[in-house]
């Protein structure tokens, strides 16, 4: 159990249980808008899980300055590789976020609706 | 109710496959040999302080290029998506007042948040931050101004040339890395400089520069598609 | 060579730079296409690099450092095939949507150019996460092309397709950071697929990345978002979708299976093949034009996935059958795309819109057959290869699932073609061609061909005759303007060369069908004359039919003989469709046709297991599961031949042919199926299967088709029908001949086919041409036409004594020789009914007669001419040859007792002269023609003698009880004319079979219809399916959690 | 084989012998009936008036070549039908033209005249004619089923086709005729010779007794005559037929008198006994109990 | 003391993602997944990446939420 008790296993907990809320959120909220929300949290908690990977014990951050020199580097800092790949996701987030909403506003238009039980039409 | 209770056993079995994940996750004691080489060489072969950024824009600098593009492209339709839905209406503009409190302070404020952005993407290659956040906060700025002054109208043509002159920017830093230095995207075409000053790092900053420019102006269209709805009632 | 990341450079520049231009949209749209243009020379300069040479592929380090520490991409023989199939689908298809994105502005070009990027890079990159960033490109831009033109149906759609690709690339991405953790590297090439699997978390971490990849290509039936967006997206974009970006995903799929295990292969042939069925199997139901070709897309991809997870079994084959497969569906469902939007048709019966116009539906049916895997498109060399290899690795059910979903998908295809051919309840309205749209299309159907006759090298399918067949049948359609009379004179022409040239090529059992083809071709081909004007895509498609069948005698390995066999039902079909009333008829014709070939083709396959070679011998030595394959064969070829049970597509498709198509196809192709028993009882003989003697069974069909083809004949109102109906019980003879496997039943049953195919051809066209003349089939509104076509009348009398079989004439010989045979081989029962068959034949031609040509003229008949002049010239050859034969019957069985020899050398007839003495009897049919003659000339003489200035009187007098008629309506007794026999043995007909297979196809569509359901239309529960097929096939493929 | 002047003679006497015989049967069967049934019946020479009356007949009309063809067919089947058989067994002068074909020729050549007279009557345009000739081949059909199996039964049971061998193997005694040693090939032989005769209760196909129906109705005078004529050779031709097959054939003419007038008296005893068959009753009694026989035979060899 | 301080971020930030799914009122729900992306930029300081901090409080949590305002002022309006 001890093993489990460590900061980054507390935040990638964190991280999985925020994706499955954000899953439950985007398969059972009728809203439109809720469904988006569900679709955020489970982006952040995704990035929750891999800024927690890139955690290494009792590591800095990885810059170089003042406190962490050159030749330390290696045995102090935390991986920087995930934390690069949160960067991205995090933009890409953004971005898909943005086109959802626009197709939200979009198909506010047309029907007047929030409820996606309203779009329909095109099926089977 | 039964479609909740089916949804449920769903996420349950989801949950189960992913747990396979969780629960060999022990953590890390030291960093796999892949980061601590970037650890031990980035300094040396790319001049950049701050690893993150040196991943990010050299190591990783394709994958950067495609993160611009998405926000570029998800730029795009957003604009193209609302401007056919502003197209199909044709009621009057009407404009809400804004306070003047806000209006002043926003006045004030701008471009002191616009430095703030510059500044925080300069030293991209130096301290946390780079080119994406100092270009939401740039865009943060606009929103402000949005806010503060709902009729002034952007120049359009500035943004889309902002845009463009930033995104071949980066584009052209790529190149140069291939016909100058060891490949596309590298920084070391131009001199690597001392470790932790400003002028470090070879193209790291003007390649951050670029992507701030660029991100910023690719986050102000965004926010400005949507200002244009924004403003009619 | 140009570095290919300047693919990335040049379209990011251009992208970024269309910012510059601000509202010069054509501008923008030049530079567009001159950065996509250049993407594609450049992808073509480096497969001109790697073609043919064994270079390693190169590698580009970005960053410009060495992988696992940069990403890299890679450009090798592969990546430049599929980044030059993304470039081409990418300029074509932006020059298809020119006036669309003029209209949507610079926004969209970069989305769309950006697109095209994406794929491209997914193609090269060997860098997971960058795998994730340009799929999310892929994704996005996907989006946005989808609402190129926003309405009801785009906006919808494209979120669905949003919220789905957002849940699985988030899929991805999970499954990709716990690589990293797990494998502590990106790099495709770095990951060890070992240590991965040797963690939980590790092989869970593969897990997701490759369903998320298998899901990025909708697999059934997690699909219904993808669905949705080819029906509501712009067909251009749907072409993009369906060709480049599922190019893309395939290979990225390839790539990525370097990680998965045994399991993991094994599972994505089985989703491919669930998918396969299933989205045919759905695609019978649906009626929009897009979202059929959404599931077809959807089923394609599904089946080169399952190529991909057969990798390990297919082994060196795999890219051969992957890419023959992949290049067809991106070159068909691209065109078919493209047309959708030129057409602009929603429901497929709109689609009647061009029927008629030749080059809409050559391009339609090009690319129809090539998705349905005809020869000579590559899918047709690519599924025979899969079959092959499915064979010889034992994996039968996946080799019937594959085969059934291409059945299903042939049912929706081959519907969605007849309607563009026939339907005639829409306005006829040719949609205007609009060069942009119009020349990628017609490029891409160019490239169907090429590559067809690439991959045909490629497989060693060489045959000299089809390339010259083609070439000429291409002529003829080039120049099909010219007058019938030049094309007719040409074609036949074609088939005297060939005639002369190859007479002497062909011994034994062929030269007797190469006979009926070649010469019974040109006769048939006689009453083209007839026609005047154009008579537009006749010609191609007789001569494709005829070179189909040629084909099939001048093939030498089974890929031969299968070439030739589609050729010919795709020559046919179109024929058939001719026809006035022929849609529903030609629909069932292509479907039992195609049902049939499929069992041949898994015949074929099961034959040559442990075989190398291809040749026709294999089936002489079939390692395995003999019985089974010979089952398979000989249903296919019966199908054919239209056998009781197999033949509800017979009657209506010959029926409602052409006056000069009836006698091809039914005198003429249904040897095609005879030939290919021959071949096939020859090379296996006798099999039992599951100690059945499988021949025993078939001569059980055979009697029974013969009776039932007889009795259904007797009870057709529609003349044509019913010779229709007669030809099933004559084959069923034939059948029944060969079932027997001696000399005297192969000769009886031979020379059965070569007189049907006289008397057949004979009948058709004498009935072609009344039918011509009084503009009706239905035989008892005709009547006392002897006086007005006595030349027909004369060939319907010797046509009815032949079929019939009575003495003097030639159908006598293969009575007599039948019978014989049958008590040489001892089996009785089926001899009863035979010979019961044979006396029904007796009411059909009486009735056909009778009802035409004799009892009461009509009023509205009374001046009908005789059958045109080029219609009675083939006749009187026919009767002529008939006459020679009747008179010197050893002409003919001797020649062909002398091949039989060969084969069978026991009981033999013996021939005296005119006199042959089998085992039992004996014939003499000279001396009874001329006894016959002597007695009938000496009764006439006796008749004339006493009654030599007989009256001529009107119609209606007549002895009729007390009063006179006075209307022939109520004279002519035709209508239902065996009434008592049908009250009789009318249960015996019932029409069971035809109920069955109606049972059949409405079961299909209720099933179909049940599972479609699950597609509501609502996003959230696409997602739910997403959620629901990882979890289900996690648990599948690990047996739990 | 010798084929001269000589032969064209024995033929004709044969032909012959064979019309006034039939004729005469023709004359004393419908006495016999008519005679059970207590009516008086008529002359004996009846058929040989009628036959004369109809060839001087003056009225002659045609409604087309068919027409006249029509008992030009019937004649030459039924002659036909004639040669083909072995007459008289063992004999050089009656074997006729036996030699040109074996038993499949006669039972198909059978039909030769059915067809061309139902064309004949087709032509005539009177759907009366049409309707019997539908009745007749619905019926003729149904009886075949049975007739073949039994045909085939004594085929196997003789290792031949050829008429002659089948009667040389039946020589030696009344033991030895199939209709003995094969019975119920014999028995379906028989029964489906009933339905072959076209008498009661078959014989709805004519109608006889009431208004005219069947092939002929438009027929008269000479056209008449000639199928008067094949009235009478074609059903004694039948009778050598099955005499041949059953009764161990004929040596000599008088027992060919014998044997065939008993067997067409087995016809005529059935007729008086029984009412008439529709069709569609006909055709499903021909595939009942005579079809059973007819497999038993198969069967049973 | 940093776990403590995580688990107790971790339990804020899924009392705050359920609010954000169950709350009636959008706006609410949009402000609770705003700050959803705040506190998970502490955690992300806790864990030593400064940089995605910055990141996901100026994009993940601001502008998002800007954008989702937006739209649903948009929304709000139209429905006037």
């Amino acid at each position: 159990m001890a093993q489990y008790l460590t900061l980054e296993f507390i935040a990638m907990l964190t991280g999985f249980i925020l994706i499955i809320i954000g899953l439950w959120g985007m398969i059972t909220q009728k809203n439109l808008i809720k469904l988006v929300i569900g679709f955020s949290l489970f982006d952040t908690g995704l990035n929750i899980v891999i800024v927690s990977m890139a955690y290494v014990k009792n590591s800095t951050a990885p810059i170089i300055d003042k406190a962490v020199d050159v030749s330390q580097a290696a045995s102090k800092i935390a991986d920087p590789v995930p934390q690069a790949l949160v960067l991205t996701s995090i933009v890409i987030g953004l971005g898909v976020t943005a086109l959802m909403l626009a197709y939200v506003l979009r198909m506010y238009r047309e029907k007047k609706s929030l409820d996606i039980n309203s779009y329909t039409d095109l099926r089977w | 109710m039964i479609k909740k209770g089916l949804l449920l056993i769903l996420l349950v079995g989801f949950v189960a496959v992913i747990s396979g994940l969780l629960i060999n996750f022990t953590g890390s004691n030291e960093l796999n040999p892949l980061a601590s080489y970037y650890a031990e060489k980035g300094p040396t072969e790319v001049g950049a302080a701050n690893l993150v950024t040196a991943v990010v824009i050299t190591y990783r600098g394709f994958d950067t290029l495609g993160e611009v593009t998405i926000l570029f492209i998800a730029a795009a339709i957003v604009g193209f998506f609302l401007k056919t839905m502003n197209a199909d209406t044709n009621r009057p503009l009407r404009l809400r007042k804004t306070s003047e409190i806000l209006e002043t302070a926003s006045t004030l404020l701008v471009p002191t948040i616009f430095m703030l952005g510059a500044y925080i993407f300069v030293n991209g290659h130096l301290t946390p931050g780079g080119g994406f956040q100092g270009g939401a906060v740039i865009a943060t700025g606009v929103m402000m101004i949005i806010l503060a002054r709902p009729a002034s109208q952007f120049n359009h043509k500035l943004i889309s040339v902002l845009e463009s002159i930033s995104g071949i920017g980066f584009v052209v830093m790529g190149v140069l890395g291939l016909v100058l230095a060891s490949g596309f995207l590298n920084n070391a075409f131009l001199p690597l400089g001392k470790l932790g000053s400003l002028l470090s790092a070879g193209a790291i900053p003007i390649i951050y520069v670029f992507i701030g420019i660029k991100v910023g102006s690719e986050l102000t269209s965004i926010l400005d598609s949507l200002k244009e709805n924004q403003n009619e009632i | 060579m140009v570095n290919p990341i300047h693919i990335v450079s040049i379209a990011l520049g251009v992208a970024f730079a269309l910012g510059f231009l601000g509202k010069r949209e054509k501008l923008a749209l030049g530079i567009v296409y001159t950065a996509l243009a250049v993407m594609l020379a450049i992808s073509a300069s480096w497969l001109s690099h790697f073609w043919g040479n064994v270079t390693e592929p190169i590698q580009i380090f970005t960053g410009g450092f060495k992988p696992p520490f940069a990403i890299n991409l890679q450009m090798g023989l592969a990546e430049s095939v599929f980044t030059l199939l993304i470039n081409t689908a990418g300029l074509l298809g932006a020059i298809y949507l020119a006036n669309e994105l003029l209209k949507a502005g610079k926004n969209m070009m970069i989305v769309f150019l950006v697109l095209v990027l994406g794929l491209n890079v997914m193609v090269m990159t060997r860098d997971l996460f960058n795998l994730f960033v340009f799929m999310e490109i892929q994704s996005i831009a996907i989006a946005g092309l989808v609402i190129l033109n926003p309405d009801r149906k785009s906006i919808p759609a494209g979120f669905k397709y949003v919220i789905a690709t957002g849940l699985i690339s988030s899929l991805l991405l999970l499954g990709t950071v716990f690589i990293y953790y797990f494998g502590g590297t990106l790099n495709i090439d770095f990951i060890s697929q070992e240590s991965l699997l040797y963690v939980k978390g590790g092989s869970v971490a593969i897990f997701l990345v490759l369903l998320s990849i298998v899901l990025e290509l909708k697999p059934f039936p997690a699909n219904g978002w993808a669905l949705d967006v080819y029906e509501g997206a712009h067909p251009g974009i749907g072409a993009l979708i369906s060709a480049a970006s599922a190019t893309a995903g395939v290979f990225v799929l390839d790539k990525l299976m370097v990680f998965g295990n045994f399991t993991f292969f094994n599972a994505i042939s089985i989703i491919g093949a669930i998918t396969f069925l299933g989205s045919n199997l759905l695609g019978i139901k649906q009626d929009n034009t897009r979202r059929l070709l959404g599931y077809s897309s959807v089923g394609q991809i599904g089946l080169i996935m399952t190529i991909i997870g057969l990798k390990p079994y297919l082994g060196e084959n795999t890219k051969f059958i992957a890419l023959a497969i992949l290049l067809s569906h991106y070159l068909a469902k691209a065109g078919l795309f493209w047309l959708a939007g030129m057409v602009n048709a929603d429901k497929l019966k709109d689609w009647g819109a061009i029927r008629g116009h030749r080059i809409y539906l050559f391009l339609m049916g090009t690319f129809i057959f090539t998705l349905v895997g005809f020869p000579p498109f590559p899918s047709f060399f690519g599924k025979w290869q899969l079959v092959m290899q499915l064979a010889n690795n034992h994996h039968f059910w996946l080799l019937a699932i594959i085969l059934i979903g291409s059945f299903f998908e042939g049912v929706y295809l081959f519907r969605w073609l007849g309607y563009a051919i026939k339907w005639d309840e829409v306005e006829q309205n040719y949609p205007k061609i609009k060069l942009n749209q119009f020349i990628p299309t017609v490029i891409f159907a160019v490239l169907a061909y090429a590559l067809g006759f690439y991959f045909g090298e490629l497989s060693g399918y060489k045959s000299t005759f089809i390339y010259m067949a083609a070439a000429f049948i291409a002529f003829l359609y080039i120049f099909d303007f010219l007058p019938v009379f030049v094309k007719n004179t040409l074609a036949i022409g074609a088939m005297a060369l060939y005639y002369f040239a190859n007479q002497d090529t062909f011994h034994g059992l062929t030269s007797i069908f190469f006979i009926i083809f070649v010469i019974g071709g040109i006769i048939t081909l006689l009453a083209g004359y007839t026609f005047k004007g154009k008579r537009t895509g006749f010609y191609p498609l007789v001569m494709m039919m005829f070179a189909g069948l040629i084909g099939l005698l001048e093939a030498k390995t089974t890929l031969e003989f299968f070439f030739a066999w589609e050729l010919m039902t795709a020559g046919s079909y179109f024929l058939i469709i001719r026809g006035k009333k022929s849609m529903e008829h030609a629909l069932s014709y292509i479907l039992f046709s195609v049902g049939g070939a499929y069992l041949i083709l898994s015949g074929f396959g099961i034959a040559q297991i442990g075989h190398t070679g291809m040749g026709l011998d294999v089936l002489k030595d079939v390692h395995y599961y003999a019985p089974i394959a010979f089952t398979l064969m000989a249903i296919g070829f019966m199908t054919k031949l239209a056998s009781i049970g197999l033949h509800i597509w017979l009657p209506g498709a010959h029926a409602e042919a052409e006056a000069d198509v009836s006698p091809m196809v039914s005198a003429i192709l249904l040897k095609a199926g005879i030939l290919g028993l021959v071949m096939l009882f020859l090379s296996m003989g006798p099999q039992k299967l599951f100690g059945i003697d499988v021949l025993y069974v078939l001569s059980w069909v055979g009697v029974l088709t013969a009776l039932m083809g007889n009795m259904m004949a007797a009870f057709q109102e529609d003349a044509k029908r019913l010779l229709a109906y007669s030809s099933i019980g004559v084959l069923g003879y034939a059948l029944f001949g060969l079932t027997m496997m001696s000399h005297l039943g192969w000769l009886a049953s031979l020379s059965i086919v070569v007189t049907h195919f006289m008397f057949k051809s004979l009948l058709f066209l004498a009935i072609g041409g009344v039918v011509m003349r009084t503009k009706t089939k239905y035989m008892y509104q005709m009547g006392g036409l002897i006086k007005q076509m006595p030349f027909s009348f004369v060939s319907v009398l010797i046509g009815i004594i032949v079929i019939a079989g009575l003495p003097p004439l030639t159908g006598f010989g293969g009575k007599w020789l039948m019978f014989n045979a049958i008590m040489e081989n001892g089996w009785y029962f089926q001899a009863g009914i035979a010979f019961f068959a044979g006396v029904i034949s007796f009411l059909y031609c009486f009735r056909l007669i009778h009802t035409i040509f004799l009892g009461q003229p009509k009023d509205e008949l009374r001046n009908v001419k005789e059958a045109p002049f080029w219609m009675l010239v083939p006749q009187y050859i026919i009767i002529t040859i008939l006459l020679v034969l009747s008179a010197l019957p050893n002409s003919m069985l001797k020649p062909i007792g002398q091949i039989l020899l060969n084969y069978f050398p026991d009981g033999a007839l013996v021939w005296h002269g005119q006199l042959a003495i089998g085992p039992y009897g004996y014939w003499n049919g000279k001396l009874i023609l001329a006894i016959v003659t002597i007695i009938f000339l000496a009764v006439f003489a006796w008749l004339y003698i006493i009654n030599r200035k007989a009256q001529k009187v009107k119609q209606f007098n007549i002895v009729y009880a007390a009063e006179r008629p006075f209307r022939p309506e109520t004279t002519h007794f035709a209508y239902n004319f065996y009434a008592p026999y049908q009250k009789a043995l009318g249960f015996l007909v019932a029409p069971g079979i035809t109920n069955f297979w109606d049972a059949v196809s409405d079961g299909a569509h209720a099933i179909a219809d049940k599972i479609r359901s699950i597609y509501n239309g609502n996003g959230q529960t696409y997602l739910a399916h997403i959620l629901g097929f990882t979890v289900i096939v996690y648990i599948l493929m690990n047996g739990g959690f | 084989m010798e084929f001269g002047i000589k032969q064209i003679l024995y033929l004709l006497l044969t032909l012959f012998i064979v019309l006034n015989y039939g004729l005469i049967l023709q004359g004393i069967m419908p006495k016999i009936a008519a005679r059970v049934g207590r009516r008086y019946g008529i002359r004996w020479y009846q058929p040989y008036l009628d036959l004369i009356k109809n060839h001087a007949k003056r009225s002659k009309i045609t409604h087309g070549v068919m027409y006249y063809l029509g008992p030009v067919f019937r004649l030459t089947g039924g002659i036909g039908l004639l040669l083909f058989l072995p007459v008289i067994y063992g004999s050089p002068v009656f074997g006729n033209l036996s030699f040109a074909g074996d038993l499949t020729l006669v039972l198909f050549f059978q039909f030769f005249g059915v067809l061309g007279m139902a064309l004949g009557a087709g032509e005539s345009g009177h759907p009366h004619s049409a309707i019997g000739v539908s009745r007749g081949l619905s019926q003729v059909t149904a009886l075949e089923l049975p007739l073949t199996l039994g045909v085939i039964s004594i085929a196997m049971q003789y290792h031949t086709l050829n008429i002659s061998d089948i009667v040389a193997a039946q020589q030696g005694g009344v033991m030895n005729w199939t209709i003995v040693t094969n019975p119920f090939a014999g028995a379906a032989l028989m029964l489906t010779f009933l339905g072959s005769m076209g008498r009661a209760p078959f014989d709805v196909v004519m109608a006889p007794q009431e208004i005219p129906i069947g092939p002929p109705t438009e027929y008269h005078s000479g056209f008449l005559g000639v199928l008067q004529l094949n009235r009478a050779i074609f059903p004694v031709a039948k009778l050598i037929l099955f005499m041949n097959l059953l009764y161990g054939g004929a040596t000599s003419w008088p027992e060919l008198f014998i044997k065939t007038f008993f067997i067409y008296l087995w016809s005529v005893f059935v007729g008086v006994a029984f009412p008439r068959f529709r069709v569609d009753q006909s055709v499903r009694w021909f595939l009942g109990v005579p079809l059973l026989f007819g497999i038993i035979a198969i069967l049973l060899i | 003391m940093s776990i403590l301080l995580a688990i107790f971020l971790g339990l804020v930030i899924l009392v705050l993602a359920i609010t954000a799914i169950y709350h009636k009122n959008t706006k609410v729900a949009i402000i609770a997944t705003g700050t959803v992306g705040l506190f998970a930029s502490v955690l992300y300081l806790l864990l030593a990446a400064p940089d995605v901090a910055l990141t996901e409080a100026s994009i993940g949590s601001g502008l998002s939420t800007i954008i989702f305002f937006y739209v649903l002022n948009k929304i709000r309006q139209s429905n006037d």
